[in-house]
């Protein structure tokens, strides 16, 4: 699947997207958090708070217990500030 | 009734400015319905002096989305005849035009609230990111979410 | 800080119609410390095509002084950087605009709520009375005052 | 001192202004409108639900229990329709 990074949560990771292809044992977007924390330093430190980063599958706000089922993008960021 | 009024719709998301004048002419242009129409521009503010510019991220795609979602909100909440929102992205100077909202109805109270919650809810659900340059050296930082913004969409779910 | 604002104050009353865009310009043109601006156009309706036009009569002076009143108050209780209030008078057609109302302001909600305000008072205070001119042969009549324009005002004095 | 009535009281009145002189009396608003109800048909149709009058005193809007005066000029109005 396609994982979207945005402001900060991009910067901490060094891209603003890539293919990622998660193990069978990740079902939600907790667990994706948890994961790609594991991926090295730049996500490790995205993720650090995982409390404040936001999440949205397929262009929808979901909240981390969301089920990622067959999402074909996910798109994780901080709170947003438009407006 | 709303059920009888077309409700005249626009959500863009643009890197260019806009025209407040010419958007609220595309919604009330033809019609002798209306009885009220309520503009907000959201402007980039020099914070003292400091800021040298704001750039805009947003998620493409997803933005006019939400935005699209929070307009249906609004219109099944309150009877309205238009409503147009607008949002830009990228670098934004001291001054400048943000973000557009636009309300068209036959009485002034649903218009100042649709203004408002689209407004609050744009501030918390759609994906974009302020980013602030300063003049100075230092490079700014990442605007953070405001509680206040979180409390002002929570008032519309009672 | 409200107080180290200057606020521009426009209060007019006339028979020629306004220009919503450059009436906002004034408040707004050089400054780059305003975050929000609100305004509110209030439109003559055609009340489903039975309207030919709306007369509007208004106690000259007093009407000035009234709408001072009241923008004064909202100065009072909102720190505002800008506020205008254009009211007409004399012969208006069905999609015509009658009042216009512009808050400039840091933040949105003062913005939004002045602007509000200022309906509310302006609908129960300024002398302005309106007569229907019907398109049959009927004449119309006095529009009678409306006792949700005296409950919106009232819900300001909690 | 100088009357002027609005919309559907200046109407009834048949005329927009006035000089009127009261006698000694008449002390308060409502002193007025029961003095001017006696002037005339127009003036008794005018002030007929006198709690529906509205009235200035020199430009701002006053109560019927208030004096008069010294003001010089008193308006009489139907409840506002502005806006």
């Amino acid at each position: 699947m396609k994982a979207l990074y945005f402001a900060w949560v991009r910067e901490r990771i060094g891209k603003a997207e890539e293919e990622i292809t998660p193990p069978q044992g990740v079902k939600t977007v907790a667990d994706l958090i948890g994961w790609l924390s594991g991926q090295g330093e730049g996500y490790a430190l995205a993720f650090e708070n995982n409390k404040t980063i936001r999440a949205a599958l397929d262009r929808a706000h979901v909240k981390h217990d969301a089920a990622i089922e067959n999402a074909r993008e996910i798109a994780f960021f901080p709170p947003m500030t438009g407006g | 009734m709303a059920e009888t009024l077309a409700t005249r719709t626009v959500v863009r998301v643009q890197a260019e400015t806009f025209d407040t004048a010419a958007e609220t002419l595309a919604l009330t242009e033809g019609r002798t319905d209306l009885g009220a129409v309520v503009t907000f521009t959201g402007l980039c503010r020099d914070e003292g002096g400091v800021l040298a510019s704001l750039e805009i991220e947003h998620y493409p795609g997803m933005a006019e989305e939400e935005i699209g979602r929070v307009v249906e909100e609004a219109k099944q909440r309150w009877p309205l005849a238009g409503v147009t929102v607008v949002h830009r992205f990228g670098l934004i100077k001291p001054g400048e035009p943000i973000v557009l909202v636009v309300t068209a109805s036959l009485h002034r109270t649903e218009a100042f609230e649709a203004a408002s919650f689209l407004m609050d809810f744009l501030k918390t659900k759609a994906p974009f990111w302020k980013k602030q340059h300063l003049s100075e050296a230092s490079s700014g930082g990442w605007v953070g979410a405001k509680q206040a913004d979180d409390a002002a969409a929570e008032r519309w779910k009672a």
